[in-house]
């Protein structure tokens, strides 16, 4: 279904980016929708068989899929690590992206060097593609800090607590690209459930007026904590944002080869200075929400048992496999690096260092404040006053 | 019931059945009330008996919670609106404070606001950022709106109770940390006034004033000052706004000395306008100036730093001394 | 064009109100676009010719037409007077509704007495239709109060500055409705600029998910204060509508015929438990933004011209006479009333009293505060201490 | 131009254009900023000569007009917003108060924001509701941020100078009442340090504190009380985050007397703040209570009641007067 319409065109305006040309408000094409379904773009079933789309095609090598495969592999690995870790007592909440890999690998992996990501809290596998060291997303896990990597270091921002606020970080990141008139891309991860939120339907205004180029990435895992996702929206989420006059998507989102195309294709387009679209990644949060969590007080086992059948990893193991991609020494090995990076974790994160108390007054300011300083030296008198033996 | 002892988010659970079940007017809105409970589970089973029409999960968007809430109100609702966090209240702060807070007033008095905007605050939880704060100052300094804090399980019950029955908005702060403390709660006793301060605990030498999560501490503080000879009065704040400045007033005028305590930064926090007022009430009785424990000007710190920056026991007694040795 | 997807009737979920049946996200399919031109509905063209709409027509007596004239004259005169007290100072400000009196007569005349009304600031004529007394709404531009009505006596809620925050409560005032079982609508009025709020857009999120009795009708007078309606979308702001689920339409706006039309429709379709309607009407802000405003530092006088060739009562008048709907002692009554209408105001204000100081006190709390009531003695006291001669 | 007698408003028009041409990275955003030259013309011209792409119409949407400058921020560019009105930055605050003032602390420092927000402020126009309040406290409170406010215009020139060339966010509240109020601006001259209070006038009886368009009123009050043989000594505050306590001190260690003048409610208002740490700083020297004059506990009245919720020369008079009487 196209959303265009002529008007759209008209009043489209380009508001910087020498290299950027035009702008069209138009998705491709998105086909095969069942009667009954929305549309939504797939190239691997769940059975692992490769399916044909006329719009969002792919071609990879084995190796890159046994790279997509190996990244979905290891951040699994890395996530049910975290959650160990947090049972024993070693981090204080996980949020878990189990079920989300392919969703996370396939959007992840469509980005170049230097597109920039904001990502919300649980995009761990988009961290590892963009090649941060998975142990620093625990720091603020375990308590010692509130985010703590350099996130211009990889161009991968933050994390991001209070829902939807970084969609508009992104559109104003990618408003300076243009202006830059450099051609990368931006690309915003949020959830079904920040989807209601203000600030995310703010920066579909800002991103579309100023034609910024922002790939907005929604993973609706179909869950906000407890709430279904018929308490945020009564149609699909990809159709918001035709409204805004951009294209919006909807792709398997436990197809990493399909949410690899359709990220790609859109990160394209914001090169090209067409401006920002919208991603529906149509997956399934198949941990609770947090460790903190309860979903038997809300959810079915059944359900969670039915897209235990849709695994995106199992589907492209089965594809490998039947397709005489990867051998059982690949596996093998990756196992082997799976193990390796488990060991990694757990004693990275056994000798995290908590930070000194002299650092809650730290990088409050850049260019410091008289209390700031104030209080520093309070305290640590303070402080001094225990170590001289009883305070009083 | 009449009485039992129950954990403070028992009681406000009670509260709210008992609400319910009084007025069908009440409803209760809020992320994640419904089946889970809220994550806190204060609402837990009140969707079950009263419905999905007066138990309403809402979309995630906490302006538009509030937002919505008062349109209810002005159909003749009585919304109680939970936010899940205290560090989740700021996309819907425009709502309260440009429409929920002065909406009566613009009205020349023909509308009435009856909104209980439920808001778990301070740290002490081990929590991630976001899920700490104190932004109480942020409210008291807003005219039209009302700010309450139970301490202790009986306060949760009663103040709720009365937050609801009120014809004005009420911020109502649930000190989380001591949801799981228990308390006695009396469902039939008479429940003392909204906005008025209580005295914890009788002293002569010092005043203590603290509210909400700091109460506790502040007790503790007293008993401990009690072992080394000093008598320390604590005054369970309550009401923010008002501000009960009588039974301040009537304690300073019998000890002389005063320490605010609050987890919230000290800079424009609550401290500052008790010292400004008690000082001009009680200027010819202050042994010493008054005394501010509390946060520092920083953003609440990852949890493993926690313990340093909220006011604990040595840094309440710490302030006790520096004030007597005035 | 419809928007409806069979998704969208699968997830459509009826929060409460018995009464209310069903839900759909279709609206009506609105015809007659010109190619490169969006959808508008339109029943009486700028020259006074009657035109047919397959879908949103509309058949009235004489009289009704008579009286939507009447409507029109009356509010632009009650308008133009206003604007001239600010101009002799005694309004401090005034918002003029020029232009858009078909857009705000046609839509408040399709309001029954038990509907609700969440106006901006600027709907003057709405007030009108809703038996508002319109010298109340000069209290605010005087400086007197803010606001100063009570809402409940005509179902008018008070004049709302703060960009689109009314949306929220007009949709939070319908779900009541819903509660409660009533039929009535809300009716929730916000311009182009606001259009841009989250506020705005969370209202929709929450309306499409309760199925709420609410329409919003979005005056795009095409511009907000300075800024052109390209800043806030690059599509037109109807379209908005369909990714939250719920149909929107655009109507001319300066066809007060047309108006009424589709704002019965989209009442109707709330009252039948349909859920919420966007209506765009397009018109033009003919005056400066407000008296404070200077236009001529942002726009050209010859866009002014254009739209004065498509003025509101002009084209009605035209069609009165053209079909002998109205003689000339109509008019020449409708003269005289005019006439009296403005006595009637300028009396009514220059009398208006400024409310003694103590006031300001007064309604901030419904059920009181030790502080208000302490300042309040303090005020008076101090107050007193001139009328005993010399302060100090 | 070197010394020139300029309108507090011209002498900010001057100052962003200053800013513009030294730094390419500097880009103003807001609302009718463009074309309009803004609401009060602070803007006017300057998107005629630096282009639409750094003179930026935004969409009507305050936290993404916040949101979209901290992502600009991030992206190595310097945004100078402009808030229309006071009353219309509440949409902004939880971009405000959870992402801008938080991001450094939050990357441990890797990251900086030197995000200027500009917000005309309080009263004495004349307006309609929402137009004429004073949130100040409602952003000093919040560690993080710094806020400043010029009462002159040369400080309006270099003050907004000085908050574009710093890395931290800083709130920029001009007093728009002042904004035709003429004052030499020496654009070569060496300007102060942003956050030190000055002493707009000695005196040696009682010291007046006052910030932004109350440091007019109260260099009038110390004039006419001068005439009844009262020496008062007037602060300008200047910076209320971080907030020059010495400079207070060193006045009130020689008068002894302290009032505290802010059009912004009193309750939990900036006078708090002081009155607590003065009293705390001075107590030996302090003859008097601190005392406040400020606005009421009640939201912003209508123009025509505006004078009488102002602080204005009898108000300030008066509580000299009380001061002096202890
Ligand atoms: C503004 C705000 N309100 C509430 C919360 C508390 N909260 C944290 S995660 C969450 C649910 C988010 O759901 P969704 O956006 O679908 O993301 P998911 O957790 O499913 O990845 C909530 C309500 C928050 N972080 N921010
Ligand atoms: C939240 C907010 N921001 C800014 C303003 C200042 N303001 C008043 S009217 C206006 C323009 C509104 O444009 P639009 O919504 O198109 O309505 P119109 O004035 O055209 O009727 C602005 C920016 C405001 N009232 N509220
Ligand atoms: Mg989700
Ligand atoms: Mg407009």
């Amino acid at each position: 279904m196209t959303v265009e319409s002529t008007a759209a065109r008209k009043t489209t305006r380009r508001s910087s980016g020498a290299k950027r040309t035009g702008a069209s408000t138009g998705a491709k094409k998105t086909a095969q929708a069942k009667p009954g379904e929305p549309e939504l773009v797939q190239l691997l079933t769940p059975a692992g068989e490769r399916v044909q789309h006329p719009d969002y095609d792919i071609d990879l090598s084995a190796e890159e899929l046994r790279g997509l495969y190996r990244d979905m592999v290891l951040t699994r690995r890395f996530d049910a690590e975290a959650t160990a870790l947090q049972r024993q007592g070693e981090l204080g909440l996980w949020a878990s992206l189990l079920g989300q890999e392919a969703a996370q690998i396939g959007s992840g992996r469509a980005l170049r060097d230097d597109d920039y990501v904001f990502p919300t809290y649980r995009e761990h596998g988009v961290a590892w593609c963009r090649g941060v060291d998975p142990t620093n997303l625990l720091g603020m896990f375990r308590g010692v800090n509130n985010g703590g990597w350099d996130p211009n270091s990889n161009n991968f921002h933050l994390y991001t607590i209070v829902l939807g606020s970084q969609t508009l970080h992104a559109t104003g990141y990618a408003m300076g690209v243009a202006k830059d008139g450099a051609d990368s891309a931006v690309l915003a991860y949020f959830g079904d459930g920040a989807s209601s939120q203000g600030d995310v339907n703010e920066s579909f205004v800002f991103s579309a007026v100023y034609n910024a180029p922002v790939v907005f990435f929604c993973q609706n895992n179909q869950w906000a904590i407890s709430e279904p996702i018929e308490k945020q929206t009564r149609v699909p989420l990809y159709q918001r944002a035709q409204g805004f006059g951009f294209p919006g998507v909807r792709v398997d989102g436990n197809d990493v080869l399909a949410c690899l195309a359709v990220t790609r294709w859109a990160l394209e387009r914001a090169r090209r200075g067409e401006g920002p679209t919208l991603i529906e990644a149509f997956t399934y949060r198949m941990a609770a929400h947090t460790t903190s969590d309860d979903p038997t007080r809300y959810r079915r086992d059944a359900e969670r048992e039915e897209w235990e059948a849709k695994d995106p990893i199992l589907r492209l193991k089965a594809y490998l496999e039947n397709e005489g991609h990867a051998d059982a020494a690949f596996f093998e090995e990756l196992e082997a690096e799976s193990e390796a990076l488990g060991k990694h974790v757990r004693e990275v994160v056994r000798a995290m260092p908590v930070p000194d108390h002299m650092a809650m007054f730290d990088n409050v300011y850049a260019d410091g404040h008289a209390l700031v300083d104030e209080e520093r030296a309070e305290f640590a008198a303070y402080q001094a006053s225990f170590a001289d033996g009883e305070a009083e | 019931m009449a009485v039992q002892k129950l954990p403070l988010a028992k009681a406000l659970n009670e509260s709210l059945r008992t609400a319910l079940e009084n007025d069908p007017k009440v409803v209760v809105m809020g992320l994640d009330v419904g089946k889970l409970g809220g994550v806190f589970r204060i609402t837990d089973g009140l969707q079950k008996d009263f419905g999905e029409d007066r138990v309403i999960d809402t979309p995630l968007a906490e302006s538009g919670i509030v937002g919505t809430a008062i349109g209810l109100a002005l159909r003749g609702y009585r919304p109680v609106v939970e936010i899940q966090f205290d560090g989740f209240v700021f996309p819907a702060y425009d709502q309260i404070v440009t429409q929920l807070a002065k909406m009566r007033a613009r009205s020349l008095g023909t509308v009435k606001m009856p909104v209980v905007i439920r808001i778990p605050y301070g740290g002490g939880i081990g929590a991630v950022e976001h899920h700490s704060e104190s932004p109480e100052s942020l409210f008291a300094h807003v005219a039209g709106l009302k700010v309450v804090t139970p301490a202790n399980s009986s306060d949760a019950y009663w103040m709720l109770q009365q937050a609801i029955l009120s014809d004005d908005p009420v911020i109502f702060f649930e000190p989380k940390r001591r949801y799981w403390d228990k308390g006695e709660v009396d469902t039939e006793a008479l429940p003392g006034e909204l906005h008025r301060a209580r005295v914890a605990r009788e002293g002569t030498d010092l005043t203590l004033v603290a509210y909400g999560p700091m109460v506790k501490t502040c007790l503790e503080a007293a008993a401990a000052a009690a072992e080394e000879g000093k008598s320390v009065e604590v005054v369970d704040l309550r009401s923010i706004s008002p501000l009960d400045f009588d039974t301040i007033q009537t304690s300073v005028e019998k000890t002389g000395r005063l320490v605010v305590v609050h987890e919230a930064p000290v800079f424009f926090g609550s401290g500052a306008e008790i010292a400004a007022r008690i000082t001009e009430r009680c200027f010819y009785h202050l042994e010493a100036p008054v005394l501010r424990v509390g946060g520092y000007h920083a953003p609440y710190p990852p949890a493993r730093l926690e313990e340093e920056y909220l006011p604990g026991l040595d840094r309440v007694l710490d302030a006790v001394d520096r004030s007597l040795a005035y």
